[in-house]
């Protein structure tokens, strides 16, 4: 197999850790109904709830340097259970691609395109995510500070073009619903924006950097896209008050609040191309990630033939994964989290755990001391 | 190699090919609609949906020949309307008889009739928020009478009359926000439990010929049903309790001479105490400040005796505003001052005591006022010239 | 529409046969045709209409009446 | 397996020729024989009768016993130098004539020492050599009698002089430009980079045209390796014309593919100097004022050298408008349609309405409509410049006027495309390096957006964002610069120069440091460790 060249830098690592947290923020319409104006504060909760689990990620990682996560599985769980387990986290990896390419068609549906079939948006769009991946993974997370830069910018704007719609009293009943919801919605987003940076054990080993200090990188860019996450959730909150229960896709009702001198008022277009983008920048790194974790799990030399073919599974797996958007919302309101939860943190954990009882770490580090000493 | 490269690119044209234009819509092959009004019809629950096109040429007038105006054929806006169960219906059979597709994204205006107001139009609500091609922010206003009829009426200054009542709206709005509410407002309060929600009134004043548009008073809505209306001074006391009224005057009528406060800003403060759920007395500090306009009158007066005596006259005239338009709101029943939004919001746990009791808690509110003038400034000049200047 | 289906498969084939004949990889050719297949035949079974359960709904169907852990 | 096969097949058939090439013995192996006549014979007979090419027969040396030839071309030497410096001193020469005859033998050098009145003279023994000597400029001098002949060189055509290029205007900053004479250009380069360090190696490449090639660059400060593959893939040309430093370009450059340019070219002396002092490497070509410059970055097409010379707050105001003015030319036309045909909510209402006004005659739909447009905007481009420059100017303002005009009038097209349009000609000279390939992207794009509206753009920009991070200019990525990862102070923005300390990273190599200090001249520091030096 190829041993994967160092091929990004770390800013671009820590930028595309927030690209990728900021591209899922238009997922409000999970959780809002639920945790109705409390909203804000369980984003907050939820990435207080899952710091150590990140840092398990990050100790998974320093334990095992210039591994990514299937061959960590190999060499933590041995080779038949490795396998298993790396297939199951490719499954994940797959699903996570191809809902999020729903999440897109129904979102460039909803917005922009009304009567456009959902199989020419997502058909289209993975054509561009496979071109892109086919190029390689520098390419993938070029962009990741442009557009982090760029979204925060456009993010600051339209806070100040909609603080004329905004009530601050709206924020105020602050916790007085049940905690059920509280607990259900900090589920709901420690899942699914934050768990979903499992994906980044993948792209470790490629970043150019000595992995003890890769922590530094990781997580500020874990903060910066929770603290970007959550000054969305606040707008829409700000703005749509309690009503933010009823809307499909609150972020972009309130997108289409923003007005300039009463003459630019309908902007969500540029809004909408602002997501989209964000969304290529997802997409294309979870595609990614599969292709390497396929190429990895069968022991093929590179993923670049295999990117067509699987373009094709992703695009129809999105589109018979739900029979309908209401599904789609419920199962995601409620077995979801639970599902993900495991794949996402339990997983990663268990193999921390069994690597720490048969001492793996110190056999890896006296064989990378040999191999420096005989280098 | 070349072969496949050159296959990939036939391939990606096809592609795109065959995705086609489903969404085009050609610039002639839509009619922008910019205004809505909704009437009830004798029929119980059939409505009439009025809607008014714009057509393009008259409008950008081809050269400027022949001016807007006039309302033969070559007015700027057309009326098109249907009957039907709902909103969808109407839309829908709107379509059949029209050669172009209704536009609704830059409607300017939402009108509904004080007959359905009455009956209720929640529903109409509900089909405007969840289409996708209605916006939140269009102002919604109540008419009084009969809907198309505002519609058809032409302004002098906007060729198109929709536009020109949104600016009366929001020029309205200037004077206090209170005055001027949209859809995403109007949904929102009617989500709150105590809901109850306030829209403009638009009348048409026909002077002897020609017909003129004015915005007098506020409909009061509990639920989504109108229950009664506010004329200017006890919306103007609306405006006051609320401490959001910020342009208009105050005339102050004295044995001494008459005076005209421009108000500069207000606020106000609502002071809650509970006496353990029982009965709720609710204190409100409201704070004005204020600029001289016009002084008639007065003659011989110092300036100091002026002022006192302009600050107690302004201090009655808010108490009077307000007491009138909360009494009128308290035998309506309907807390267009959200004090229960408010208690819920800032006192949580009493809310929970006060809740199942509110509708009758509510007439029994009753409300003590603290109120606080200051004038700030006379203008150029401080005393009025008509003094004969023998004071030394 | 299986027309363009099938056009699209076989556009697919012919862009990765010289590189797969190229990598000379016995086991990428056993990868590939099974992605290859599966792919095809969803796809017609998505065109024609007929429901496939998908492992997603599946799982979260058996978390939701088996565990019944749900919300 | 197709490609595989013919590849296979040419290689094969290449190997032939190169075979049928070594076996008969090319005359221009041959040595020189004594017999002058024979020799000159042999020449006569290689370079044909052709009208320019001089042969003078003389006699020289002691009472002109000697027999020797003069070979030059007309018109490519310069006519005193050939008679006053090496004709008249051979026949007059006094130091000739007190050797004995006999020893004839060491008279060429001598001649070469002692007479001939030049620095540039060498000795050759093939007859290939002496020709090429003659076609590059040079006289030949052959004696009776001896294997060896004398290349003097002796160019002086006439070039065109030094003058302001026409393609890169400036306001501020030197004026002079390359001109097509291979000397003058190393020279003007060579004046302002008055180092030790910095190399011209000189290659000729082409069979049949054999020009000038060097390669210029600074030692110590250039990539040693991306020079070797400059070298490498120079030497590996194997073409037999090189007319125009564009052929090269062609020949060397990374992504023969695409459409963007990956090897820059100037005109101007100062440009190609402050690039090759930033760590580029410069290809003069003999016969044309363009020299190539390698690696290019993507940005560099939006820098114009005035920027450097001006304050930066105008530098960096002029760079942004120069980046929104290339998204403009290669989007306006398509987000025209996009918007008047997908999503009309985006346009105010008022806009609207004379927009739709203005189309409402119009027969074609919006995407055909912009096609046309697009298509006459360029012949009108194409005839302004093809034609002679007063006539060229006036057809292309006057044919735009006055199509535009008739074409709204007659309600063919409608008023706002016309704008549209001629913003897109417009902004597309502000950045002129990349015009071809916006002219190019603005009809992809234009596609796109009739296709699938606001998403087919987006779609489309996304496309060229990943294309140009894909490229890579010798092993420097294209585009690094753009995406805010590498060498920041200059692609955006320009910062001003005392805080450039360091050469770009992706480029140079060795000695980085372009400066000391990073604060302004005026600043304490600087000074009082001026006035450390004085004292």
């Amino acid at each position: 197999m190829k041993t994967q060249k160092a091929s990004i830098t770390p800013l671009q690592f820590m930028f595309s850790i927030t690209c990728f947290l900021r591209s899922s923020s238009l997922l409000s319409s999970f959780f809002a109904p639920i945790s109705k104006t409390d909203s804000w504060l369980v984003v907050l909760i939820a990435s207080v709830v899952c710091l150590p689990f990140l840092w398990a990620f990050i100790m998974l990682m320093k334990a095992f340097p210039g591994k990514n996560l299937i061959e960590i599985n190999d060499a933590v769980f041995g080779r038949i259970a490795g396998k298993i387990i790396s297939a199951i986290y490719l499954w994940f990896f797959l699903t996570l691609t191809s809902l999020n390419l729903r999440d897109l068609g129904g979102f460039v549906g909803k917005s922009i395109m009304l009567k456009t079939p959902q199989i020419v948006i997502i058909t289209v769009f993975i054509l561009l995510c496979a071109w892109a991946v086919s190029l390689g993974l520098d390419i993938v997370t070029r962009y990741s500070v442009v557009f982090v830069i760029l979204s925060s910018i456009i993010l600051v704007v339209t806070i100040a073009a909609t603080s004329n719609h905004m009530r601050l009293s709206n924020f105020l009943p602050i916790l007085r619903q049940p905690m059920k919801n509280i607990i259900q919605s900090t589920n709901i987003v420690s899942t699914i924006p934050f768990g979903e940076l499992v994906i980044f054990l993948m792209i470790m080993p490629q970043v150019n950097i000595k992995p003890k200090k890769l922590g530094r990188y990781f997580l500020p860019g874990f903060f910066l896209g929770a603290f970007l996450i959550t000054l969305v959730v606040a707008r829409d909150i700000a703005i749509l008050g309690n009503t933010i229960t009823i809307f499909a896709q609150p972020s972009f009702e309130t997108l289409r609040m923003v007005s300039f001198f009463e003459v630019l008022t309908h902007m969500e277009i540029l809004f909408a191309i602002l997501l989209i983008i964000l969304f290529f920048f997802k997409i294309s790194l979870l595609f990614y990630v599969s292709m390497l974790a396929m190429s990895y799990l069968f022991r093929l030399d590179s993923y670049k033939p295999l990117i067509l073919p699987s373009a094709a599974i992703i695009v129809v797996y999105s589109l018979i994964i739900f029979k309908s958007k209401t599904k789609h919302l419920e199962v995601g309101r409620e077995t979801a989290p639970f599902m993900w939860f495991i794949f996402e943190f339990l997983l990663p954990l268990l193999t921390l755990i069994i690597a720490y009882i048969r001492k793996l770490p110190q056999k890896e580090k006296d064989a990378r001391s040999k191999e420096a000493a005989s280098a | 190699m070349k072969l496949s490269r050159l296959l990939l690119c036939i391939i990606i044209i096809m592609v795109f090919l065959c995705t086609g234009c489903y969404d085009i819509r050609e610039l002639e092959s839509i009619a922008i609609v910019t205004g809505i009004a909704v009437d009830s019809t004798q029929h119980p629950n059939m409505i009439k949906f009025s809607v008014q096109i714009a057509k393009a040429e008259a409008i950008a007038g081809k050269g400027g020949g022949e001016k807007g105006g006039g309302s033969g054929q070559n007015s700027p806006v057309m009326m098109m309307d249907a009957t039907a169960y709902d909103l969808e219906d109407a839309l829908h059979s709107l379509r059949h008889d029209n050669s172009r597709e209704l536009f609704l994204h830059h409607n300017q205006v939402v009108i509904f009739g004080k007959a359905l107001a009455k009956q209720g139009i929640g529903s109409y609500l509900d089909a405007l928020l969840r289409g996708h091609e209605s916006r939140l922010e269009v102002p919604f206003v109540v008419a009084d009478g009969d809907a198309k009829e505002i519609l058809e009426t032409e302004l002098e200054l906007e060729k198109i009359s929709a536009v020109g009542i949104q600016r009366m709206i929001r020029h309205k709005a200037e004077i206090s926000k209170l005055f001027g509410t949209n859809m995403l407002l109007f949904a929102a309060k009617m989500m709150e439990n105590t809901a109850s929600s306030v829209a403009p009134i638009i009348k048409v004043m026909d002077e002897e010929k020609t017909k003129r548009l004015s915005l007098t008073g506020l409909a009061v809505f509990k639920d989504d049903k109108m229950v009664g209306e506010l004329n200017e001074p006890q919306s103007r006391g609306f405006a006051w309790l609320m401490g959001k009224i910020k342009a208009s005057t105050i005339t102050i009528d004295t044995k001494k001479g008459k005076a005209e406060l421009e108000i500069i800003s207000s606020s106000s403060k609502i002071k809650p105490n509970f006496n353990d759920g029982q009965k709720l007395d609710i204190k409100a500090e409201i704070e004005g400040f204020f600029d001289i306009t016009e002084l008639r009158g007065y003659e011989n007066i110092e300036m100091e005796e002026l002022l006192d005596l302009l600050v107690r006259m302004t201090k009655q005239e808010i108490q009077k505003l307000i007491m009138s338009c909360f009494k009128t709101c308290q035998n309506l029943n309907t807390d267009i001052f959200s004090f229960g939004e408010y208690i819920r919001r800032h006192h949580p746990n009493q809310w929970e005591k006060l809740r199942p009791r509110w509708d009758d808690i509510f007439p029994a509110i009753n409300l003590s006022l603290e109120i606080d003038v200051t004038i700030e400034d006379t203008g150029k000049i401080s005393l009025p010239p008509n003094l004969k200047g023998e004071k030394a | 529409m299986i027309l363009i289906l099938i056009i699209g498969f076989s556009a697919m084939l012919l862009i990765d046969l010289p590189r797969l004949i190229k990598a000379k990889q016995l086991r990428l050719f056993i990868v590939y045709g099974g992605i290859y297949v599966t792919a095809f035949t969803l796809w017609l079974l998505f065109l024609l209409r007929i429901p496939v359960v998908s492992p997603f709904t599946l799982l979260s169907d058996f978390f939701k009446h088996v565990l019944n852990i749900s919300y | 397996m197709y490609t595989f096969l013919n590849k296979k097949l040419r290689y094969m058939l290449r190997q032939k020729e190169d075979e049928a090439q070594k076996k008969q013995p090319d005359n221009e192996e041959k040595l020189i024989t004594g017999n002058l006549t024979a020799d000159l014979e042999l020449i006569r007979e290689m370079m044909g009768t052709s009208s320019d090419i001089k042969v003078h027969e003389f006699k020289y040396g002691e009472n002109s016993s000697q027999k020797g030839a003069l070979l030059f071309i007309d018109g490519l030497v310069n006519n005193d130098v050939v008679t006053q410096s090496i004709l008249k001193p051979l026949i007059l020469s006094k130091s000739l004539n007190n050797y004995q005859a006999g020893e004839m033998k060491n008279t060429l050098d001598i001649v070469k020492q002692t007479v001939i009145y030049s620095g540039d003279i060498v000795e050759r023994h093939t007859i290939g050599e002496l020709i090429e000597g003659c076609l590059s400029g040079d006289t030949v001098f052959l004696s009776e009698g001896f294997d060896k002949a004398l290349v003097i060189s002796s160019k002086g055509w006439d070039k065109r002089e030094v003058s302001e290029p026409q393609t890169e205007p400036v306001v501020r900053g030197p004026r002079e430009g390359f001109t097509e004479n291979f000397r003058t250009n190393t020279a003007l380069i060579r004046r302002r980079i008055k180092s030790p360090h910095l190399r011209m190696d000189h290659l000729t490449i082409g069979k049949k045209t054999d020009t000038n090639v060097c390669v210029v660059y600074l030692e110590g400060v250039a990539n040693p390796d991306i020079v070797d593959t400059v070298k490498v893939r120079l030497k590996t040309i194997s073409t037999d014309s090189i007319i125009d430093s564009g052929y090269i370009e062609q020949y060397i450059e990374d992504h023969p593919y695409s459409i963007f340019q990956t090897i820059g070219y100037s005109e101007k002396p100062d440009v190609i100097a402050s690039r090759i002092l930033e760590g580029r490497i410069a290809v003069v070509v003999d016969g044309t004022p363009f020299v190539l410059t390698m690696p290019m970055l993507f940005v560099e097409s939006f820098q114009t050298a005035e920027d450097y010379y001006i304050k930066p707050y105008f530098a960096s105001m002029t760079r942004l408008m120069r980046f929104f003015a290339f998204f403009l030319t290669v989007s306006a036309p398509a987000i025209f349609v996009a918007l008047t045909t997908y999503h009309q909510e985006f346009i105010p209402t008022t806009l609207l309405l004379t927009i739709a006004a203005a189309r409402e005659g119009t027969p074609f739909p919006a995407f055909l409509e912009a096609l046309i447009m697009v298509f006459a905007f360029e012949i009108l481009r194409e005839a302004g410049l093809r034609l002679p420059r007063p006539v060229g100017q006036a057809i292309s303002i006057v044919g735009a006027l006055v199509m535009g005009e008739a074409a709204v009038s007659a309600g063919i097209v409608g008023a706002p495309m016309v704008i549209t349009i001629a913003i897109t000609a417009v902004a597309g000279f502000v950045v002129p390096d990349q015009n071809d390939a916006a002219s190019i992207l603005r009809l992809i794009l234009l596609f796109l957006a009739s296709v699938l509206g606001a998403y087919g753009l987006v779609l489309g920009f996304l496309g060229i964002l990943i294309h140009l991070a894909s490229l890579k200019s010798f092993g420097v990525p294209y585009n690094s610069s753009l995406a805010f990862l590498k060498n920041m102070q200059d692609s955006y923005i320009r910062m001003p120069l005392w805080t450039m300390t360091k050469r770009p990273e992706s480029i140079a190599k060795g000695d980085i440091q372009r400066k000391q200090y990073n604060t302004p001249p005026s600043s304490e520091i600087v000074n009082n460790a001026g006035s450390m030096e004085d004292n």
